[in-house]
């Protein structure tokens, strides 16, 4: 179900202010997108949010590290045999070093592609109401509902103790 | 109202707009001190490129370096500057790992630290080269020759481990950036600064969702990035260790270097910490309970590294390896008596004077102790390196090395290239963590609202909830408005 | 781009006779090929053509082949039939090829006007100027005022001289060091030598041939071990390498010889000697006593006014009468003083520059300058072709036809390898052309414009084209090489080791060393064979002169002072080659500069440390030198090496060391021969420290048995308890095993300690097989003399370049091949400084080892270090990124790497052999065992459809070694030479214990008393050293003879 | 949607790669001259001497089966042909023979440069084509003596005006031939194979009943010796 793109944002200095918010529009069952300058637990308990998916890549991408590492090492050691110091061709216990070097990088970059893909990162046309003060102190509560159902959510805004509140009719 | 010895961040801030405007207060207009500090910088990475030019043109023999000491300042300076980057990982990651909630203020420091101080490192190997311009043939790319790197080649490991640990540390470097960059963003005035930053913060709003996924990455990372700090300075270690050069041919190398590392970037990060709470005023974020826990790990460190040299003559002695022997002898007797006593006092011995409270709670001692390490660790680098080398198996083959004018040139513009990143720096790049410092910041809370929260009780800093700063009216005048 | 025009004006010059195809010339960007314009039938582009002719370095006249490349000379070899090189060449010779080359040659003729710069001429010019003033003279009526300084010439060059100075009435006065000394003795098979100062490894005589039977008198490997003792007041190399120093009080040199033969009363001698009694007594035992004996000498360090006595003493040791020696100065010291007084209007001179090597107290330089026409024919811009107003440069002798004889059995040519480099002309020819032009029927009968090419071709007695073509092909006409063993590897396996041979002949328990093992000597004509019955030592004419010297100098002139030729520059004739400057005096070990040997206690009472400028004053002049101190010269003696202090002889001598000679006065013998050795100095310390001394290396091994030694009798109880050997198994380390074991702890994995058996159990990957080669080297300590000529063959063969002395001060030097001289063997650096410390020096050829477990080879990031399918430790220079890892992880530290991209001053870069990479700046580099013969011994073999035999392959160092240390080949041919030698008892491999494995295989040396042990000696092989004397006994070989006594300490050393 | 097409991409990129990979090699096996070689002091053209004219390669390029040179015709053999009869006489008095001035100027006038620089005693510095770095060695003759053939490297040089450099001459191409992955033509694929001292050597390794393992594991074409001091050093 796609979330409305207008909605009404409240502004609140505090946070359980804005806990109080977030409860009452999912009571209600309209759908928020909550600021904050800070993660903060509460808000996540309040959204009663899920496990992030980003340790999948990890997990998946340090393992292709592991064995890309041992494959280049392998491969490009066999593709033309040369002896040195009197040492195998493939001597597992230098690779295993590059194997670690390549976990470690592939599963980091994987991480961060991860997070990159979950949290729809880079957005440089951000969705919905946005204000400069989240990120410094205050937190946000932009409820996602249609125009004619505003007034809901201004009250729930209000009564949650939202300094401001702003409402968006794009789209 | 608890002593200021054992509050991470100073009461006087009283809210997240405060964090917001410390931190903001860093990227302003820069004094003629800061111009005067990154011309000397830049000025130094000038005459190092001369230097490393004339190298270049001449040959490696504008260095010191010799028949039996292949490797001098150059290698003794990579080493020590991947050992500078070791500590920014450590408070960043080592300390997210174990809570250790007093890192915030000071990891952001540490880890732009470590990342200059590994790009410093990862130039060195380029510079020490006979043949820079080949550099790539130390690559894996595939090449109409059809030949491929030796993997068994410890300097190809550290090819790999210099290069991840570079690309890890940047990452979570720039990763953990990202809110403060949009707080940054949000706070700008300069029309550039803004458009510069709402490009590096990839549309950064601090929405539930970013949190969830971010908090969780930067947990991976972190994860990923402990074993690397620990085995990035084990594989130079190794470069070392699996060579049979005595001296150098020993077990206990990597524990010992990744020992060494953290005592020297614990150094470091004092070195350039105590200036910068200095300077901007920063006293509020950077409490006397963040310097009571750098000296703590600098004990330790200080402790394990003096253990290790301690062990290593005792090897020596037991082992009756002739070689061995003779090396470690030669170290504390020998040409080179002067470095090898440096070493273990500046490292081994000076750092205890921080177990009495009065010089550890004094900074100015403090910083000096930290310089005295900083010294103490690229010797101990050096005593490693030139001196195993310069007395190794062969009686004919055995010439000292001494530093040339390029050598000590190039060193000192390693210093001119690591201070001007770290100064763009602290000028372009939040220095604060502001989101992080946060989290140890207890939330505004309408205190007198009945919620159907579970009671917030933080009785101890009942005073600082009462009186909430009017954020959204300071950033207000932040913005110009 | 002068470079670029020089080196085109040269292809030019060489290609129209056609001498040359290919040579990069880069001047306009691209890569050019020059063609021939008409081919030579004799040669192929790119194969090498080889010239026999005869080394002019020294009087000692070895064979010599030459190596061309499109007409390029650019390395020599000794001439493998010839008697004297035997194949082999010193470090003189092998360095011919930069003297030939050398940018500071005197590039054609040139006149000297009173106060103006030099100008060049035409050689018609030339000519025509000498023959103008000689007629100028000949019609004053003063012909008799033209003297012609010459060289001792032997051959033809010698009857052109005497027409034609006899033609213009002129007067010849020969002038030539070291010249006069006999080059036909014979002592491969002697078990008894004693040499009184003459340094026949290095100037004396014939050093290459004396080397070979040198080595050969004292190889255990073929059965036999002479004792060999110095007599001088200091050990120069050839001193370095007796078995005893006898040190008599100087000036008494000839009573020792007198002692021995019996002339003298052995105390009274002992008495003025300051010798024990009980020493002379006991040499002249051993000598009389000796299956073959044979004396030598005088030689520099012992021609004093009583030289004549001495050489006198020493024939009637030899049982014979010999030439007498030094020449006959008489005549040269009458002409400097008639040209003092005016009275020589012209001199010519072709001897080795006499303004540097006469003494100074003769005051020929001032002489010199008194005569008004000075004609010079020198080769190069020396101190006397400077001071002559007429310079006609003679060819290089590679340049040139001419013979030689260096002595009477020998009769050498010496033919044109090349083209000249520079516009220069035989003197012969010079000479010719100015008869011709004054019209002496005598000189040029018929005044037909024959060459000199011709006179000599003449004085061979023309001969039909095959036969003087055979004669040019074999470079001169002498006997064969004698028959027999030459080499240690050629006899390993035919000549058992001592043990199963158990006292063959010798009932009575003498040391079967004694047994001759070099049959067929005599084959050789007009052989020197002394035998020295008592008889006819009597029948001999006593000594002439007093036996001992006088000495001039008094006061405060306490030391007598030593001046002695160089084994790198001789008389200072080669001192301006850069390989010879580079290559470190084998004795100091000191490179490009001179020094002033002192003794360690002279040291400490003058008041001086090593390296401290000394100023030393004679009579005659006062030289500033650096203080080099050195237990191997008498207390009251101070010696300086002659050779460098060059006022004129090119850039590389340019400030460069003292000349000694300077200090010398006119003294000579009563036989005539020059005396050098009869003047006393003051030294005195300045404070001044030298920057210029730098000794190379450590005196001592620090406990690391790198160099081993076994004493005689040891070796022979651990022979005859391990029995024959089979190749495969090295005693020594199995020994240690056991001796690991026995103590308990580690038990050490059970590596395979033969070359042979590579690759080891656990190392067989990749493209390694059974049966392939594996190449390896043993070398035998107990042959080295030490001397350096294989590390200036490696330069020359694999374009190895020469750093200058301020990067040898860095340790830069790029010598791939080094000799190591230990004066002791423990941790005390004192030990080199003490009395005894040059009773027991070990030399040691050390470069690559070639380890199968090669240490530098898995450090290196690219490849540019791996294993080669033969065994080799290659280096691929194009691949090397220059990290120097695998320096660092060399145990041996013969990597090498270049600082710089060295230049090779023009036109001695066309001594490059192609064969070779240059290399440039930031790559390492390092011995390859000469990888480009191997190819090409590989590629010859593959044209001919056969595999490669390894005898086939010879690197530079093993081919010109002269006394045949090296054995090289496939070890893994148990049949193989090297195999062979290797499975010698004394065999053992440097830093075994930590598993490099390495292919080369040294030989401990064998010393005639206890060698000096390191602390760690009884670790490291004491218990073969048990094991000997305890089966020793019990096996009853019987007594250890009388020379395997442990012998007192050098008498001489601890005498005054 | 979306997902699967990042997942896609992350996919690919390893084909990406391998693309890329031999992308660059064939770029780089590429000759990089054009078709036209340099200008040379003399209009020589390879065309007329060894296509019109059938001259065998080895009659000027004499050593190539002997020397690590192949050989360059010395001005004595170019006015053998083109001056008859000079040999006879003094050089300055050599007179062009051939090609006749009457039947193409331009010919005459290169011909006559030839004449000159015999009169003149001098060598004629022709340009090189094919000119190896400094540190690798060629020797032609073990090449020519297994069989191959001198177009098998130079081209077809009885085609070309001025010659060209028809091969890379670069390692991967001299590797590719050595381990038996360059095609060659089945007749000198066959005497190369029965020629080679490699194989040679390998066989007679194997009948003498060594261990050959590794040896052919990895090329099992090869057909020369891939180590490296073959032609480093």
């Amino acid at each position: 179900m796609r979330k409305p793109k207008t909605g009404v944002l409240g502004v609140f200095p505090y946070l359980d202010d804005t806990t109080e918010a977030i409860r009452r529009c999912r009571q209600e069952g309209i759908p928020v997108t909550v600021y904050s300058p800070t993660p903060r637990h509460e808000i996540e308990e309040a959204l009663e949010a899920t496990e992030s998916p980003v340790r999948i890549f990890t997990l998946v991408g340090a393992f292709t590290g592991t064995a890309s590492g041992a494959a280049l090492a392998i491969w490009t050691s066999l593709d033309w045999p040369l002896i040195t110091g009197g040492k195998e061709i493939v001597s597992l216990p230098a690779f295993t070093v590059i194997m670690f070097e390549l976990t470690v990088l592939f599963g980091a970059l994987a991480t961060v592609i991860g997070l990159f893909i979950n949290a729809r990162l880079p957005q440089f046309f951000g969705e919905g109401k946005y204000h400069p003060s989240f990120s410094a102190g205050n937190f946000g509560v932009f409820a996602h509902i249609a125009p004619e159902k505003f007034e809901t959510a201004r009250t729930i805004m209000t009564e949650s103790g939202s300094e401001e509140v702003l409402v968006e009719h794009a789209q | 109202m608890a002593s200021t010895s054992d509050t991470l961040v100073h009461p006087d801030v009283r809210g997240y707009a405060d964090v917001n405007r410390d931190a903001m207060r860093l990227l302003t207009r820069p004094g003629p001190g800061y111009l005067a500090l990154l011309g000397m910088s830049v000025s130094l990475v000038g005459l190092a490129a001369f230097c490393w030019m004339w190298q270049l043109a001449y040959g490696m023999g504008m260095s010191g370096l010799n028949n039996p000491v292949g490797w001098g300042t150059y290698i003794t300076t990579f080493v020590f500057w991947v050992g500078i980057g070791h500590a920014g990982t450590l408070i960043s990651a080592i300390l997210f790992l174990f809570r250790a909630a007093w890192r915030q203020s000071i990891y952001r420091f540490a880890e732009a630290m470590t990342v200059f101080a590994v790009l410093t490192a990862g130039l060195f190997p380029i510079i020490h080269i006979g043949r820079p311009w080949l550099f790539y043939y130390l690559l894996p790319y595939p090449n109409q020759r059809q030949i491929w790197p030796n993997f068994r080649s410890p300097l190809l490991w550290d090819v790999f481990a210099v290069t991840t640990y570079l690309t890890v540390s940047s990452v979570f470097f720039f990763i953990g950036l990202i809110p403060d960059i949009a707080a940054a963003r949000d706070a700008a005035v300069v029309p550039w600064r803004k458009k510069a930053y709402s490009v590096l913060s990839l549309g950064w709003r601090g929405t539930d969702r970013e949190w969830k996924h971010f908090t969780r990455a930067y947990l991976f990372l972190a994860a990923l990035a402990t074993p690397l700090v620990l085995s990035v300075h084990s594989v130079v270690s190794w470069d070392f260790a699996v060579s049979i050069v005595p001296g150098w041919h020993t077990t206990i190398f990597a524990p010992y270097f990744v020992a060494g590392a953290i005592l020297s970037g614990v150094a470091m990060v004092i070195t350039i910490v105590v200036p910068v709470r200095k300077i901007f005023h920063l006293e509020a974020y950077l409490t006397p309970m963040h310097f009571d826990r750098l000296a703590k790990l600098l004990l330790l460190t200080s402790t394990i590294v003096g253990y290790a040299y301690g062990m290593e003559y005792f090897m020596a002695w037991y082992s009756g390896e002739l070689y061995e022997r003779d090396v470690f002898l030669d170290r504390v007797s020998g040409d080179y008596w002067w470095a090898g006593w440096s070493m273990i006092t500046f490292n081994g011995i000076v750092p205890h004077l921080l177990w009495f409270r009065r010089v550890r709670e004094n900074l100015n001692y403090f910083f000096i102790i930290s310089i005295i390490v900083n010294i103490g660790m690229w010797y101990e680098r050096f005593v490693i390196i030139v001196p195993s080398l310069a007395h190794s198996y062969m009686p004919w083959q055995m010439v000292n090395y001494h530093m040339s004018w390029v050598e000590a040139g190039i060193l000192m513009g390693s210093f001119g290239w690591f201070f001007m990143w770290f100064l763009l720096f602290l000028r372009f790049l939040p220095g604060l963590s502001i989101a992080e410092i946060k989290e140890v910041l207890p939330p505004p809370m309408r205190g007198t609202r009945e919620t159907r929260l579970h009671a917030q009780q933080v009785p101890e800093r009942q005073e600082i909830v009462e009186q909430p700063a009017p954020a959204t009216a300071h950033l207000k005048r932040a913005q110009g408005e | 781009m002068s470079d670029g025009m020089k080196r085109r004006d040269f292809l030019k010059t060489v290609s129209v006779g056609g001498a040359t195809l290919t040579a990069a010339c880069k001047s306009d960007g691209v890569e050019r090929l020059i063609p021939y314009v008409v081919p030579s039938e004799e040669i192929v582009p790119g194969v090498p053509t080889w010239y026999s002719t005869t080394c002019r370095e020294c009087p000692a006249g070895c064979g010599m082949h030459v190596e061309t490349h499109e007409g390029r000379a650019t390395k020599v070899e000794g001439n493998p039939i010839q008697p004297i090189s035997r194949g082999n060449l010193c470090a003189r010779g092998q360095a011919s090829v930069q003297g030939l080359y050398h940018p500071d040659r005197l590039q054609g003729p040139q006149v000297v006007e009173e106060g103006l710069e030099p100008r060049n001429i035409t050689w018609g010019g030339a000519e025509q100027t000498l023959a103008r003033r000689i007629r100028e003279l000949q019609s004053a009526g003063r012909g008799a005022s033209i003297a012609f300084l010459t060289e001792r010439y032997t051959g033809t060059m010698d009857r052109l001289v005497d027409d034609w100075v006899r033609a213009i009435g002129a007067r010849r006065v020969v002038y030539d060091p070291y010249q006069d000394q006999p080059r036909n003795l014979q002592f491969a098979d002697a078990d008894f030598l004693i040499s009184f100062g003459a340094d026949f490894l290095e100037t004396w005589g014939s050093p290459v041939d004396y080397a070979w039977q040198f080595a050969q008198m004292r190889s255990p490997m073929i059965g036999q071990r002479g004792k060999f003792v110095w007599v001088a007041p200091h050990q120069p190399l050839t001193g370095l390498n007796a078995d005893e120093w006898v040190a008599p009080r100087p000036g008494t040199e000839a009573l020792v010889a007198q002692a021995i033969a019996g002339t003298v009363d052995v105390n009274s001698a002992a008495q003025q000697t300051g010798v024990q009694a009980q020493v002379l007594q006991r040499l002249a035992t051993e000598f009389r006593g000796a299956r073959k004996a044979v004396a030598m000498g005088p030689g520099q360090a012992t021609a004093g006014s009583n030289a004549s006595a001495l050489q006198a003493a020493v024939d009637r040791l030899n049982g014979r009468a010999s030439a007498p020696q030094g020449g006959d100065m008489r005549p040269l010291i009458q002409l400097v003083q008639q040209m003092r007084a005016g009275q020589v209007q012209m001199l010519l001179i072709s001897a080795h520059n006499p303004v540097y090597t006469l003494p100074g107290g003769l005051g020929f330089e001032a002489a010199l300058r008194r005569v008004p026409d000075r004609v010079s024919f020198s080769t190069f811009p020396d101190e006397t072709a400077m001071l002559c107003t007429l310079r006609l440069p003679d060819h290089h002798f590679l340049e040139q036809w001419n013979d030689y004889v260096p002595r009477p059995d020998v009769r050498a040519l010496v033919q044109p390898t090349m083209r000249p480099v520079f516009n220069t002309k035989q003197t012969g020819d010079v000479l010719l052309s100015v008869a011709r032009y004054l019209r002496l029927n005598t000189v040029t009968p018929g005044n037909n414009g024959a060459t000199y090419y011709d006179y000599l071709r003449n004085a061979w007695g023309g001969g039909t084209g095959d036969a003087w073509r055979e004669i040019v092909k074999r470079g001169g006409s002498y006997p064969a090489v004698p028959a027999g063993p030459n080499t240690a590897a050629e006899v390993a396996g035919a000549v058992p080791p001592f043990a199963t041979q158990p006292a063959s002949g010798t009932a009575a328990g003498t040391a079967n060393v004694n047994a001759p093992a070099v049959p067929g000597l005599e084959g050789t004509q007009q052989v020197v064979t002394p035998t020295s019955p008592p008889s006819l030592v009597t029948a001999l004419p006593v000594a002439t002169g007093s036996p001992v010297s006088t000495f001039e100098g008094g006061g405060d002139a306490r030391f007598h002072l030593v001046v002695y030729p160089s084994y790198r520059f001789f008389d200072g004739r080669t001192a301006n080659r850069p390989w010879l400057l580079e290559l470190p005096d084998p004795v100091t070990k000191v490179p490009w500069t001179s020094w002033a040997e002192l003794h360690p206690a002279s040291a400490k009472e003058l008041g001086v440390r090593q390296g401290e400028i000394l100023e030393i004053r004679s009579p005659f002049g006062a030289v500033r030198v650096p203080a080099y101190v050195y237990p191997g010269v008498r207390r009251d003696v101070v010696a300086i090496q002659t050779g460098l202090g060059h006022k004129a002889f090119g850039r590389y001598t340019e400030n460069r060391g003292v000349n000694p000679n300077l200090l010398l006065g006119p003294t000579a013998a009563p036989t005539g021969a020059f005396a050098p050795y009869s003047v006393r100095v003051s030294v005195q310390g300045t404070g001044e420290k030298s920057g210029e001394l730098y000794e190379q290396g450590n005196r001592v091994q620090l406990d690391r048995e790198i160099a081993q030694a076994v004493s005689l009798s040891e070796m022979r109880a651990f022979d005859a308890v391990v029995g024959a050997k089979v190749p495969g198994t090295i005693p020594g380390q199995n020994m240690q095993v056991e001796t690991l074991r026995g103590h308990g702890g580690f038990q050490p994995v059970e590596t395979p300690t033969d070359p042979a058996a590579y690759p080891p159990p656990g190392t067989e990957y990749g493209q390694y097989t059974e049966g392939k080669t594996r190449w390896a080297m043993v070398i035998d300590n107990d042959r080295c003399i030490g001397c350096g000529a294989c590390v200036t063959a490696c330069y020359a063969e694999n374009n190895i370049p020469v750093v200058g002395p301020d990067q040898v001060r860095k340790g830069r030097e790029m010598s791939w091949l080094r000799i190591e001289r230990y004066f002791g063997v423990t941790q005390d650096q004192e030990e080199a400084l003490r009395d005894d410390a040059t009773s027991d020096v070990r030399f040691l050829p050390m470069l690559c080892q070639h380890c199968g477990n090669a240490p530098c080879e898995p450090v290196c990031p690219v490849y540019a270090a791996y294993h080669t399918p033969d065994g080799l430790n290659a280096q691929v220079y194009n691949r090397c990124v220059g990290t120097r890892y695998c320096a660092n992880n060399c145990p041996y530290k013969v990597r090498y790497f270049n600082w710089f991209t060295y230049q090779f001053a023009a036109p001695l870069h066309w001594q490059l052999n192609p064969d070779v990479t240059v290399r440039e700046k930031g790559v390492m580099e390092k011995c390859t065992f000469c990888v480009q013969r191997i190819n090409e011994g590989q590629r010859n073999a593959s044209l001919e459809g056969r595999p490669l035999n390894d005898s086939e392959v010879t690197p530079a160092c093993v081919q010109t070694c002269p006394a045949e240390v090296f054995v090289f080949g496939n070890i893994a041919d148990p049949n193989s030479a090297v195999a062979r030698a290797a499975a010698s008892n004394r065999s053992y491999r440097i830093l075994e214990a930590q598993n490099t494995q390495p292919a080369i295989v040294y030989l401990q040396k064998v010393t005639l008393r206890e060698p000096k042990k390191g602390h760690h000696a009884d670790e490291m092989y004491g218990k073969r050293g048990e094991a000997g004397r305890e089966h020793g006994g019990a096996a009853g070989t019987g007594s250890t003879g009388s020379q395997l006594e442990p012998h007192r300490a050098p008498a001489g050393a601890g005498s005054h | 949607m979306k997902r699967i097409l990042i997942l896609l991409g992350v996919l690919l990129l390893p084909v990406g790669a391998w693309g890329a990979y031999q992308g660059l090699e064939t770029y780089q096996d590429e000759p990089g001259d054009k078709r036209q070689g340099p200008e040379q002091p003399i209009a020589f053209w390879h065309s007329v001497h060894a296509g019109q004219n059938q001259i065998p390669c080895m009659y000027c390029h004499y050593s190539a089966e002997r020397s690590e040179g192949a050989g360059l015709p010395s001005v004595q053999v170019c006015v053998g042909c083109h001056a008859p009869g000079s040999g006879a006489l003094p050089p300055e008095q050599a007179q062009l023979g051939f090609p006749q001035a009457t039947r193409n100027k331009f010919w005459n006038a290169e011909a006559t440069k030839l004449v000159d620089y015999w009169r003149r005693g001098e060598p004629i510095p022709w340009v090189k084509v094919h000119d190896l770095p400094e540190h690798v060695q060629f020797p032609h003759q073990s090449h020519v003596r297994v069989g191959l053939q001198c177009s098998t490297c130079h081209g077809q040089v009885q085609n070309m005006e001025l010659v060209y450099q028809a091969s890379t001459l670069r390692m991967g191409w001299c590797i590719s031939c050595h381990t038996g992955e360059m095609e060659l033509s089945p007749q000198e694929d066959a005497t190369v194979r029965q020629r080679s001292s490699y194989i040679q050597g390998v066989r007679a390794l194997a009948a003498a009943g060594s261990d050959v393992r590794g040896v052919d594991t990895r090329w099992p074409h090869q057909r020369a010796s891939v180590d490296c001091t073959v032609c480093h050093y």
